[in-house]
């Protein structure tokens, strides 16, 4: 008699998936009751959940510490531009346009930075955003160092009310950012997202089990590419303007991204969303500041870092062993006596 | 299929002065199990490093299942059927025990989830590891370890298994026990070469012997008649000819 | 001769690289510590020398006696106090702690000094010059910088691969506990590290505050370069950063000798065919 | 007097209890082998007595002397040298300077690098050889030397025989009772019951966290081993 | 007129600008010129009979772009400012205009040339722009004040010109509307190297190209550490030109004190001194005065911005008091569009254009000399372009 073996996902996230679930259409509807003010803080909050979520899959799963999504930003908002002001494309249909630019930029730079390892991929990938930000600045029909803006009929184009497009920009926002938690979810749950964290433990190890590891980390990386392009389109249209310096800049697209995911907790899909709320909440209630603001944004990070090694998150699950995003996989035994009982169960005959 | 499972023909390999594997030839039958030992530094983890790919070879080529493999990256040698386990374990360390597995039967065996489930369960049985199933392989022991590396291996269910030294600092009570997983193993007819310091285990499985030395064969053969070869007792076991 | 003159002013370009990177080859190159604060330390040295300068009326040069001490016993505070609690296998909590100190000590200084832009006086040394043969003109601070570099360079060098302090660095810097087995106080190597990375930047400092103005916003501009002459040269090796460093202020000299605008371009590319050919640098010390 | 001696010494992974109340004794110039099966404690063990895992409860004594709450630099100052399970060199250093590493404490005594090239021939071939290329038996062999070089009083060596070839082992073990003969105290773990106990005077069997036999080594009743083992 | 009422609502004004973050120095002043205003301010204005108190919300653009965005996004939908008001540089302004005009709110700025804030928006010069207002002086000024200052000494007339590689860069390089062909129709020659990269720390290939060249006047856009590295090499290299006018680099003189004596007969465009004869349509203070207040509250010597600061709130209030709608932005924005003011940088038209809702201010040349109260003093040395302002002395080649 053999024993019988099934893979548990975890039932706390199915609870959780519901409410989730409620939760999404709860903040679909939110322009209809909140002024506009906040639901335009609340589209920001959606894009930089994408950006975060996508940060945290390179990094957190896929192992591939990037200091470079900057460029894929400033790329799609670039795209964008180009796209709605030089093409007379639809913006709202430019935008995955925009990704796709992002996505095909983003093969051969990724023939160039997978020849490095961690620190210096970290570093390879901050300078090749670098080498787009500078390439840009020399493009006179890109508005060169000083960069263009998106005429206002462009925009206009979406909606002519103030009103009805800040609520078109909120629901794409919104969208990108629940699209992504989806993608990335799913990815993580998939056949996929366990080659990935073999690939992060141990890269030799798992193409000695048969992982391509190479595809499947071009696949994340250009998957990542194309959203973060996308969301980048996302953001330029609404600041209807860019430059070298605020597409490709580091510290709005990288370094507050992994300021969330880090605090929130690597390597987690609940982690972003603790850090962009932290992150959020300090920039709401400080801002007004100036430097102090800064400084205590500083502190907070350093905090953190010494008394939650893993995010927020990471303490949390390690506490209250939580999970609501469940992409861990048990192994169940099923004895067959009790099989036999469920297979009665599920027979509707029986 | 004719001719041997695997096939090492005048494989090269150098680390700058130093020659590791000098024009190695050796072949594998289907089913076979093959026992190889050898001094310390003599090149036997190169080899399976040369056979699944990690290390290129300089020269010389490599045949599996009647095909030259020589060029083929070492993800695409595993799923043809070469399964390996490191001499240094090298766990997925933040993954569970039967993650750890289950990539190995997703990507290596090219099987579905919920069969993996199966075939990983069956494994973790066979290697002793059930009760660890679904904690993260970075808590375990060394030995537990070199447990998961065999584990691991065999989820890809492989025709081919490479096993380095996977039995180093086990009781005897406990080499018996991986002896006869290997026999299990072997009965269900995949072909074994064995790398181990361990000789009375590894002469009780195994059906051919090399024993290597500066990257070159010294000797091959029956069991037995390999070890009580004198050259081989003095380089290898230390026991001076008289 | 043109040619010549572009390469002669690229090298010493290279010397002030090389200055900003070696406290960075020292702690990214060996703790593995990707410090983003490295640039704003940097400032904050030069400030301390302003201050120091100020109010004692001494020579610029002369501060390095406080500047380099007192960076040298911020450094160890820091690593002991802060730093030592975010090391280990992921790059990203020292990251994320340095990146939070870049932004604390940028906008302190802001907060302390203002938003002017400074410089540190030396007279005549500012903007005397040699002439070679040629014509080509070397200036003679520029050369003291990149003499300083090599300098100390040198004296690093022999301190880490002469010295058993040194091969204890590293060793912990590999495998900590190991270390520890074998009677190395990890926390206090480190911290140690750190103070002379620091000590280094401290130098730097000083000499930046010299050569050019500076304010507390320009800490984190030239941060890439470093990173990149550390990389090129490879980690773990302290001539590898200088050489990287001459490599990458020769390509930006030869950039920008072409076409201004590709001085920067010019240097990044330089960098990236480096490790695309060689990933691990020119001069990888063992590791891996 | 006893070198070592653990009193009711516990050891704690996060909330995972791996050693209860261990009552451990080793005797000047006596070799003893600590056997048990795989888990049982046997690493947790030696890791706390150097200070690698801060002792929750119980007290270590070295010559007399508390240890219990140093770290584990002082510890080796004060004489005691790990080799550890899994060989631990140092990536970016030479073998040579992973020798010498050893030697960072600062003892004085016998060892030196010439013995342990004497001991190991071969790595004074690959002196500067990176410590990564080293085969897996030659690793072993340097991390040996290594803990050598620190010239404990008392060496732990922890599955000292990991994947070396008989002929090493053979060596090192004759090696081993030359330096006890020279006045060092020696605790073997080793999983192979055989090896241990001919090389040792005394053993411990440990089971699950616990001491679960002890006695002296020549004679052994195997039966009691086996149970002590498996706990049957 | 109607007696006055009751108090009405507050009116909200929006103040971007870039108080932390590389161009600070720029913003250093806000806090000073808002508390001079704070009476005036409360005092509000009344409109229709209604009074209104004006309160101001302060917003950091902390020099980035993105962040000027979001804050003025931040003041139309959550604020409900009734103006915005953006002002130092176009990485500032321009963001600011643009969230205003999409979105219909009344914006005025300044402290951004002309041509980089309307072109670089991609502005129709026939029709301007429908919510967004400019003053500050333009491209055509600086050409001009520039070249008057080299006409007025005796040269080679040979220029050489380096540029940043930003807004202003590029707005004074541009090929038709810069300084390329204005330069040359007044006779000079123009060694043009185009763009350097901002980050830059070497110039010694340009150096060495203007020697070679043996250029007597060099000009471009520079930050002022990229100008203090130039200045340096070119000392190092044994370049000595006669005429050394680089624009932005020497706005405030904290640039000036880290040149050291080396800074001492450098030339900069000056858009507003103490010397200027003007004053305050809303306080009465004059330019001297108020200078004065500054250093007198800071301690430190005056800047040029503060002039515009203090403008470009005057010129809200002053719209305000013409605005017959508070509560419709057309009204107020009308009444922007129908500014004639005289403010304390100047008479401040904006019906008369460059191009529809852009007035230019007065630009004049001045050189650094050693001074009397400051280590270094600005003096105006050239008005041609403005002969109301009184010069404080003559131009004069940089001592070598
Ligand atoms: N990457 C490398 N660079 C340089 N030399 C290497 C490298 N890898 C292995 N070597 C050398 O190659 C030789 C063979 O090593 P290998 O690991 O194959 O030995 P082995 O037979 O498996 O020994 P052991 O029984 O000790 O595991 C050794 O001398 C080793 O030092
Ligand atoms: N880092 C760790 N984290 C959590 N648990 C651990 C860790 N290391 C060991 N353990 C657990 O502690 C127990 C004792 O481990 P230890 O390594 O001391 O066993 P051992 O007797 O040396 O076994 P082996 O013979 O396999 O080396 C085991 O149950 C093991 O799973
Ligand atoms: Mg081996
Ligand atoms: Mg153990």
């Amino acid at each position: 008699m053999r024993a019988a073996f099934r893979i548990d996902r975890g039932a706390a996230g199915r609870v959780f998936g519901l409410a989730a679930l409620i939760a999404a259409a709860a903040l679909a509807s939110l322009p209809l009751w909140v002024d506009s003010g906040v639901t335009r803080l609340a589209g920001e909050m959606a894009y930089y959940l994408a950006l975060a979520q996508l940060w945290n899959l390179l990094a957190g799963y896929a192992g591939l510490v990037s200091v470079g999504q900057q460029a894929y930003v400033g790329l799609g908002g670039y795209a964008l531009f180009v796209l709605c002001g030089s093409l007379g494309v639809h913006p709202l249909l430019a935008i995955p346009l925009a990704g796709a630019a992002a996505a095909a930029l983003s093969l051969p730079i990724a023939l160039i930075v997978f020849r490095l390892r961690g620190a210096q991929f970290a570093v390879g990938t901050w300078v090749v955003a670098e080498i787009c930000q500078l390439v840009i600045a020399q493009l006179p029909s890109l508005g060169g160092g000083s960069g263009q803006s998106l005429t206002a009929a462009v925009v206009r184009a979406i909606a002519a009310g103030r009103t009805t497009r800040e609520m078109i920009f909120y629901w794409c926002s919104l969208a990108a950012g629940l699209a992504v938690l989806a993608l990335v979810y799913g990815l993580l749950r998939s056949r996929i997202g366990l080659a990935l964290t073999a690939i992060r433990d141990s890269e030799p190890a798992s193409r000695s089990v048969g992982v391509d590891t190479f595809r499947t980390k071009l696949l994340t990386y250009v998957v990542v590419a194309f959203c973060t392009g996308a969301v980048g389109g996302l953001i330029f249209l609404q600041k209807l303007r860019i430059s070298p310096d605020s597409g490709f800049g580091l510290q709005d697209w990288t370094v507050v991204v992994i300021f969330m995911v880090v605090i929130g907790g690597i390597g987690t899909i609940e982690g972003p969303f603790l850090g962009l709320f932290i992150y959020f909440a300090l920039r709401q209630l400080l801002a007004d500041y100036g430097s102090w603001y800064l400084i205590i944004l500083g502190c907070v990070a350093v905090f953190f870092m010494l008394y939650a090694r893993d995010g927020i998150w990471g303490w949390i699950s390690a506490r209250f062993g939580l999970q609501l995003f469940p992409v861990r996989r048990h192994l169940v035994r099923v004895t067959p006596a009790r099989r036999a009982s469920l297979d009665d169960a599920a027979d509707p005959k029986g | 299929m004719t001719g041997p499972l695997l096939e090492l023909v005048e494989v090269s390999k150098r680390y700058g002065a130093l020659t590791v594997a000098d024009r190695l030839s050796l072949a594998v039958g289907d089913g076979e199990a093959l026992g190889v030992i050898g001094p310390n530094g003599a090149g036997k983890s190169t080899m399976f490093n040369l056979i699944t790919g990690d290390v290129r070879a300089d020269a010389g080529a490599i045949r599996f299942a009647g095909g030259d493999v020589t060029a083929l990256a070492p993800h695409l040698r595993c799923r043809r059927g070469i399964g390996r386990s490191y001499q240094i374990p090298h766990p997925f360390a933040k993954m569970t025990v039967f993650e750890n597995l289950l990539v190995a039967a997703i990507y290596g065996a090219r099987r579905g989830e919920r069969e993996s489930a199966a075939r990983c369960g069956e494994v973790l049985d066979l290697t002793g590891l059930a009760a660890k199933a679904n904690i993260p392989a970075g808590t375990l022991t060394l030995l537990e370890r070199k447990r998961l590396e065999l584990a691991r291996a065999l989820a890809t269910e492989p025709r081919l298994l490479l096993l380095d030294e996977i039995g180093g600092g086990l009781t005897e009570h406990e080499t018996r026990a991986l002896v006869e997983t290997i026999r299990a193993i072997r009965a269900a007819g995949t072909a074994i070469v064995w790398i181990e310091h361990i000789v009375h285990a590894l002469l009780s499985v195994v059906d051919r012997l090399v024993v290597i030395n500066f990257g070159r064969k010294l000797a091959e053969g029956e069991p037995q008649a390999v070890m009580a070869e004198p050259r081989v007792r003095e380089v290898y076991m230390g026991i001076p000819t008289q | 001769m043109e040619w010549l003159s572009v390469i002669v002013q690229g090298t010493l370009l290279g010397g002030l690289y090389a200055l900003f990177a070696v406290g960075l080859s020292l702690t990214f190159g060996i703790m593995r510590l990707v410090n983003i604060g490295h640039g704003d330390l940097i400032i904050l040295a030069a400030f301390i020398a302003l201050v120091v300068v100020q109010a004692l009326g001494i020579h610029p040069l002369a501060s390095l006696a406080i500047v380099v001490p007192a960076m040298f016993a911020l450094g160890y505070l820091l690593q002991r106090g802060v730093l030592n609690r975010t090391l280990g296998e992921s790059i990203l909590p020292p990251l994320l702690v340095t990146f939070g100190l870049s932004v604390i000590i940028e906008n302190l200084l802001l907060q302390l000094f203002g938003a002017d832009t400074r410089r540190l006086h030396v007279g005549a040394l500012e903007t005397d010059s040699l002439v070679l043969p040629g014509g080509i003109a070397v200036g003679l601070f520029p050369l003291l910088i990149f003499a300083v570099a090599v300098a100390v360079i040198a004296a690093l060098q022999l301190l880490f691969y002469r010295t058993d302090l040194g091969r204890a660095f590293r060793a912990t810097s590999d495998d900590a506990v190991t270390a520890e087995l074998m009677g190395a106080d990890n926390r206090h190597l480190y911290a140690l590290a750190m103070a002379i990375a620091l000590a280094v930047t401290g130098v730097a400092g000083v000499f930046l505050a010299i050569r050019s103005n500076f304010d507390p916003a320009i800490g984190p501009s030239r941060l890439i370069f470093a990173f990149e002459a550390v990389i090129i040269g490879g980690l773990g090796s302290l001539w590898g950063t200088l050489a990287g460093a001459v490599i990458l202020g020769v390509a930006q000299s030869i950039g920008s000798a072409l076409r201004p605008e590709w001085q920067i371009l010019a240097g990044d590319i330089t960098f990236l065919v480096i490790l695309v050919l060689r990933p691990n640098g020119l001069f990888q010390r063992t590791r891996d | 007097m006893s070198v070592l001696e653990t009193r009711g010494l516990n050891a704690f992974y996060g909330d995972f209890q791996a050693l209860f109340g261990v009552d451990v004794a080793v005797g000047a110039g006596e070799t003893v082998a600590i056997i048990g099966a795989n888990g049982a404690g046997k690493s947790t063990f030696l890791k706390a007595v150097v200070g690698l895992i801060a002792g929750a409860g119980g007290e270590v004594l070295f010559e007399g002397r508390q240890i219990g709450g140093l770290r584990a630099h002082e510890i080796v100052r004060a004489g005691i040298s790990l080799v550890p399970e899994g060989r631990r060199l140092f990536p970016s250093l030479s073998v040579e300077e992973n020798l010498r590493m050893g030697a960072y404490a600062g003892r004085a005594g016998a060892w030196s690098l010439g013995r342990v090239y004497e001991l190991f021939p071969v790595l004074a071939e690959k002196r500067q050889a990176p410590a990564t290329s080293l085969s897996g038996g030659q690793q072993q062999m340097a991390a040996i030397g290594r803990a050598l070089m620190s010239n404990p009083r008392l060496l732990l060596c922890d599955e000292l025989s990991l994947g070396l070839a008989p002929a090493v082992i053979k060596d090192i073990y004759a090696r081993l009772a030359e330096i006890v003969a020279e006045g060092a105290t020696l605790v073997i773990v080793e999983q192979d019951i055989n090896q241990a106990l001919a090389a040792s005077d005394r053993f411990y069997c440990f089971q699950e966290g616990r001491v679960s036999l002890g006695g002296a080594a020549k004679g052994f009743d195997r039966a009691a081993v086996t149970a002590a083992y498996f706990g049957v | 007129s109607r007696p006055v009422r009751a108090a009405g609502r507050p009116i909200k004004l929006g103040f971007v600008s870039p108080e932390t973050g590389p161009i600070a120095a720029f913003g250093e002043a806000d806090a000073f010129v808002l508390a001079g205003l704070k009476d005036v301010l409360a005092a509000g204005v009344t409109i229709d009979g209604v009074q209104h108190p004006v309160t101001i919300i302060r917003k950091d653009s902390q020099s980035n772009p993105n962040r000027a965005a979001e804050v003025t996004a931040e003041l139309i939908n959550s604020d409900k400012v009734d103006i915005v008001l953006g002002s130092s540089t176009s990485d500032t302004t321009v963001p600011v205009a643009d969230q205003c005009e999409l979105n219909g709110v009344p914006c005025i700025c300044t402290d951004t040339p002309w041509q980089a804030w309307f072109f670089g928006r991609k502005g129709d010069p026939k029709k301007g722009f429908e919510w967004t207002s400019h003053f500050f002086w333009g491209v055509e000024a600086i050409t001009a004040v520039f070249t008057n200052l080299w006409l007025s000494l005796d040269t080679n007339k040979r220029v050489g010109a380096l540029w940043s590689n930003d807004p202003d860069g590029a707005a004074l390089s541009d090929a038709q509307h810069g300084f390329p062909p204005a330069v040359k129709a007044r006779g000079f020659d123009l060694v043009d190297l185009g763009f350097y990269p901002i980050m830059s720390d070497d110039f010694s290939a340009q150096i060495n190209a203007f020697k070679q060249a043996k250029v007597d006047i060099v000009t471009g856009v520079f930050v002022p550490p990229a100008f203090a590295t130039f200045w340096t090499q070119a000392a190092q290299q044994g370049f000595h030109p006669k005429i050394a006018t680089p624009a932005k680099a020497l706005l405030f003189p904290s640039a000036v004190e880290a040149l050291g004596d080396r800074g001492v007969g450098l030339s900069t465009e000056v858009w507003w001194s103490p010397h200027h004869p003007f004053k305050s349509g809303l306080t009465g203070q004059t330019a001297q005065q108020f200078c004065d207040a500054y250093t007198k509250s800071t301690g430190r010597q005056w800047t040029q911005p503060i002039g515009f600061k203090h403008a470009i709130v005057e010129v809200a209030m002053d719209a305000l008091r013409r605005t017959r709608k508070i509560d419709d932005p057309a009204s107020i924005q009308a009444a922007i569009r129908e500014t004639d003011y005289s403010s304390i940088v100047g008479p401040i038209n904006l019906k008369k254009g460059p191009v529809p809702g852009v007035a230019t201010t007065p630009l004049v040349g001045g050189q650094w000399k050693r001074g009397s109260k400051f280590k270094y003093e600005l003096n105006i040395v050239n008005d041609q372009t403005a002969a109301f302002i009184p010069l404080d002395s003559k131009f004069e080649p940089i001592a070598s």
